[in-house]
């Protein structure tokens, strides 16, 4: 990546540093979300939920931003607007397994959208994470928003949006890259493009005359970098090294991460493992063999325990009952829902 | 005694410093012109965003799931158009995200014609507004409404969409506004922003102004009568008003005039008492005909009181076409005009029971 | 027989190949894909845009401008609501350059629920539409019928909008298509695109295809009845007939259904023909019940014949709620269930004279 | 301008030269385009006309590029998408001067809009000039439609779209671009942004973090440039660079020509003369003084023609009817008009 040097301010809120501990966490957290993909795929399948989208390919670069955002909630903390392949970041920032196995059997119990949405359509207002909006790129038009209270607010916080390559075709990517940059109304405001090469079937070469998105940022004056999404180190040091420079400086930055697709657009193609891409996990497992830090079957084990703990995850899910009609009217806070049916007992 | 537009500034006034508003924005919102229509001129609070409304309703949305209360100004409903999805989303965000977000933010707009302002300055927009679940809705027709209703929309924790007439937006009322100085020149040489350079100059806001709010979902009889029920707001409010004065005054015949002033929710009590009084029913607005709020009223009304109805009922809105023309001749043949309104007034109160 | 989609595909293909359309395009129009539902598969004119919406529909506007005869999609209906300032323009166009221009374009969007796609793929969006002055717009609940819109879609020189149920894509219609192989197998290996690689694929067309043409503007009394009027489409419409029959089964109570399929303009003739006859209807579609394009077709009918209904005249819609859920229980919940159909025939049949 | 030197396909449509008989015709045509204003902005204050809005300043931009524009009907030649300070380029194609002041009046006889819509908002479909859209920067949405029918078409014809520098806020500027740079779909087509400083009240530098505007172009590939738009000779020769560029290698162009605002935004802020902003007449007339093409005297007859014989456009105009309803049903082509008013005889 292509970042200039250039000298922080102290005192902001610190990437943790890359310890061999760390890194094992990360596999594992890696792990996890891959096999949230792989249990939800399967769910599609057996007829245990319906339309599937995840993350599989976006583990290195997801679970590195996961780590480090500053987690909690209100504007000292990290807005997240992200898209629907982010569930290696839920991960890592200590989001179940299981309750995405709730939205994905739309269930009562689903604490993002209550069986109403589509699986890894996150809302989770504890942490800052805004509701994922089915409609792309609509995120980089919000984002602004929570990072302009963040400016204001003083403090080290800032906003995460985050979107794929094809969407970035909608005006709002450029919108959002205008208001980041307004004159002495800088934002701090982390603006990725997960690059897949690919908006459903369409190839990106098809639709767009550059490999280089974040490069639209150099017109606004913003700094922007391109990282190899599947290099889990260089994505590590990549979001550190942009974060740092947002929280201290306030100013934004625009982050594009080439990434794998590796069971293709979603169930609608047929979710299967596609060949040709590269598995981030499976490089990042060669080099901590490599490293010396796991063995072939220490990575295996770890594979097979998150596996076994997922099915239990899903035998759980599916004594849950589906979300019923008596939450859906529910249009507007602060008040008795206005529309009740007359045969809805209301909560 | 305010204009509509001195009033909405006063709300948003006492918005900033005793509601929370953080942030007054659109284009052209902030110094030096203070909105086109001068509503936003001398607030603390107010800045010019960039020339795009999909960033303006987005920022108020990001604004607002963090903690901000925001007054989004979109400067003419002619242009709210390209942000319909957005809209939709601010409306179903507190649902899909199973109540956790919730977005306490108003967007403001004049709509409407009769300012010539030909095809793209007088669109209406309670039609398409209406559609879009998990919006509030107001409209007033004068300026004291204008500024209980403003309080009102900053107080509610939702979304509410500010509709305000682009024609009455200079329009005087004759109710005093609670706190506002009876003297309407001390009142603009108090807070309305002097000609030429202004960049030095500050309002001085009435002391008195207070919290005077105009409850959600409360229409008013705005006049009195038994024999036929006239239901309208914003700009085609005062012209029904005046319909019914002189058709009582022509003929004896007492039409009852209600200012919805809340679009939705709609006051389905206020509205059918006087339905089941009059027998008959008249909507007036001026967006296009077909798919029309007004329309939806009507059904209301039919869902609960059909049986008591002794004459169509029925709309009067604008034509059917794409657009108000600029030539006068062109604008008066395509929303509704005082004389078609006694005129359907008339037609229905005289259909025998 | 083929399904609507095939239906479709064949049309657009007789009309790039006799009808001068130049361009069929959208997100993931052209291959491989050929549409998310299969509708543009080996059609020489169509090729894949960026994913932007507005790109789309600006594009379309364009080559209309510049004498193409496009026929846009629009992935998904739930993604057409960033765009409707431009629909507006397109609608506006002829009037406002004073009838120098007019765009001959087609737009197509799958609408509707039923598919388990949750809140962003469950829209409809006639009511939205139907208020956007310019538009011409149909929606076809079966095949024959979807193939003959489109022909009547591409011919006429303005626009069109053409919606198209999802839930209804794969559904086979019970009339040949003039020119379409009998056997359905024999249309699929000829027509379908093979799973896999289908880089050499090249679809072999039915040589028959004509011009089949359902003129814009008139609906279809599918099922003749004495006793209550039901209008309906798209999705909704089988699920009306079906009702139907039920009720004349069980009660030989005989409703009239009528397919709008042209949703504007309304056929009015037809509509107002059978009510006269009826006395008694219901309007059923799935969107949302504010300001709901149901609510137009029963205030025009009032216009025309209040005094001629027995019964309230009746809206059946869906809830008012900013989604559908992606739990069978709160989509089955929102959109009107066969059940409720049934329900509100008898309940307005049974109304006493 | 920066274009870098390339060389270009011969025998496509030519700039004509700049000889000294075309300087002076584009002086007139300047004072044309200029005394229109006039004349619209005095029909304002006097109540002969409504709304007004103009191109006091953006003479010398447009008259260069309207004389440089292939007209006519169809995809041989250009199609323009313009905004609506767009008097100059008119003037220069031929447009009649007492057809705007129809427009400012709204008579029967505007042959734009029949009385519809605002003044300078034209539409003339025998030259390619699609519909002015009172909607800020919906035209690069479309104009990338005409530039497509014309790169399948061949030959030399191409599409201008123009707009102002705020106007770039809104996301359809962006999708200009990136639909005009598709890989192997590149289009013919001139991009423009006329950098007048201002939104309305608002400075560019409030707003904006760039005054280059028009380097968002570099990101997609396209060539681009910034000219000084009160320079009629840089303005020229940038025109006529680009569409050399564009008409042979079929490819598009970002060209950012920075000009006056002369009268402030429209009638709304008064539109009277704004001091300090370089009048590029003024700037013309010192230049023919000075190469001896022209007189003090000279010039200044000039200018009292043109407001003589406007004058008397204004007096047929006042003489003609407005637009009444007869007109106002015509919704579709092809067609009887649908909705007809019982009091309203039909054409
Ligand atoms: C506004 C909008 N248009 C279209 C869609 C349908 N859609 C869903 S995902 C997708 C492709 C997105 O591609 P990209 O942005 O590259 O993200 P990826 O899925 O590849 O991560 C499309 C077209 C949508 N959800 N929203
Ligand atoms: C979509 C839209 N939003 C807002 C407006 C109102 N409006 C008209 S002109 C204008 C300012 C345009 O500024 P710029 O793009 O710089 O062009 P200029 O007028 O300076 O030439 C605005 C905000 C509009 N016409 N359309
Ligand atoms: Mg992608
Ligand atoms: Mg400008």
């Amino acid at each position: 990546m292509t970042i200039r040097p250039d000298t922080l301010s102290r005192g902001v809120h610190q990437a943790p540093s890359l310890t061999p501990e760390l890194k094992l966490t990360i596999h594992e957290m890696m792990i996890v979300s891959r096999v949230i993909d792989e249990v939800t795929i399967s769910m599609n399948r057996s007829g245990q939920g319906f339309f599937w989208i995840g993350g599989p390919g976006e583990e290195a670069f997801g679970v590195s931003l996961g780590l480090q955002v500053k987690k909690g909630c209100g504007p000292d903390h990290d807005y997240l607007h992200l898209h629907y392949r982010s569930n290696p970041i839920l991960v890592a920032m200590g989001a179940l397994p299981i309750d995405t196995l709730r939205q994905m059997r739309s269930t009562q119990t689903d604490p993002y959208s209550g069986g109403r949405n589509f699986v890894n359509h996150y809302a989770i207002h504890a942490w800052n994470v805004t509701p994922v909006t089915p409609t792309i790129e609509t995120q980089y038009v919000m984002a602004p928003g929570t990072a302009w209270v963040q400016k204001r607010h003083g403090g080290d916080g800032l906003t995460i949006v985050n979107g794929g390559d094809a969407g970035t075709a909608e005006g709002d990517f450029a919108s959002c890259l205008n208001w980041a940059t307004r004159p002495g109304a800088e934002l701090p405001i982390l603006v990725i493009v997960n690059h897949n090469g690919y908006g459903i079937s369409t190839p990106a070469g098809q639709v767009q005359s550059s490999t280089n998105i974040a490069q639209r940022a150099e017109a606004y004056g913003m700094r922007w970098g391109v990282v190899d999404g599947n290099d889990l180190l260089a994505s590590w040091a990549a979001i550190a090294e942009a974060m740092a420079y947002i929280r201290s400086e306030r100013k934004p930055f625009c982050l594009q991460a080439n990434v794998s697709r590796l069971h293709g657009h979603s169930s609608a193609s047929g979710a299967n493992r596609v060949p040709d891409e590269i598995d981030p996990i499976a490089r990042f497992e060669a080099h901590l063999i490599e490293q010396g830090l796991a063995t072939r079957q220490a990575c295996d084990d770890v594979w097979e325990r998150v596996r076994a703990q997922m099915k239990e995850d899903l035998k759980q899910v599916l004594s849950e009952p589906l979300a019923s009609d008596r939450d859906r009217f529910i249009t507007f806070t602060g008040e008795k829902p206005s529309f009740v049916s007359p045969d809805s007992p209301r909560r | 005694m305010a204009t509509i537009a001195q009033a909405i500034r006063m709300a948003l006034h006492y918005g900033e410093k005793n509601l929370g508003v953080t942030d007054v924005f659109g284009e052209d919102v902030g110094p030096p012109l203070g909105g086109v229509f001068t509503a936003t001129q001398g607030l603390e609070t107010a800045w010019n965003s960039p020339l795009d409304e999909r960033g303006i309703i987005g920022a108020a949305m990001g604004i607002a799931m963090a903690g901000g209360k925001p007054v989004a100004e979109i400067q003419f409903a002619d242009y709210i158009f390209n942000t319909i999805d957005l809209l939709k989303l601010a409306g179903n965000l507190h649902w899909s995200s199973y109540g956790q977000y919730h977005l306490p933010m108003v967007v403001m707009t004049p709509v409407g014609a009769g300012i010539h302002g030909s095809i793209y300055h007088s669109h209406s927009f309670e039609s398409v507004a209406s559609h879009i679940p998990g919006w509030k809705i107001v409209a007033p027709s004068n300026a004291k409404d204008a500024y209980g209703l403003m309080i009102a929309a900053i107080k509610d924790p939702n979304p509410v969409l500010y509709l305000k007439s682009k024609a009455l937006m200079r329009a005087v009322g004759d109710e005093l506004i609670p706190g506002e100085p009876a003297d309407k020149r001390a009142l603009d040489s108090m807070i309305n922003a002097p000609v030429g350079d202004r960049a030095d100059w500050q309002p001085r806001w009435p002391e008195g102004l207070t919290d005077y709010t105009i409850e959600l979902g409360k229409a008013a009889v705005v006049r009195a009568g038994t024999d036929v029920t006239v239901i309208s707001y914003s700009r085609m409010l005062p012209l029904c008003v005046a319909a019914a004065a002189e058709i009582e005054a022509e003929t004896g015949i007492r039409a009852e005039v209600i200012d919805l002033r809340t679009l939705y929710p709609l006051d389905m009590e206020t509205l059918e008492q006087s339905v089941r009084k009059t027998r008959r029913v008249l909507v007036v607005n001026e967006d296009t005909e077909v798919t029309n709020f007004g329309e939806h009223v009507l059904r209301k009304l039919i869902d609960r009181c059909f049986y008591h109805m002794e004459a169509p009922p029925t709309l009067l809105a604008g034509v059917d076409v794409p657009g108000i023309g600029l030539s006068p001749l062109l604008e008066d043949a395509s929303v509704p005009q005082p004389a078609q309104i006694k005129e359907k007034i008339l037609e229905l109160a005289k259909i025998p029971a």
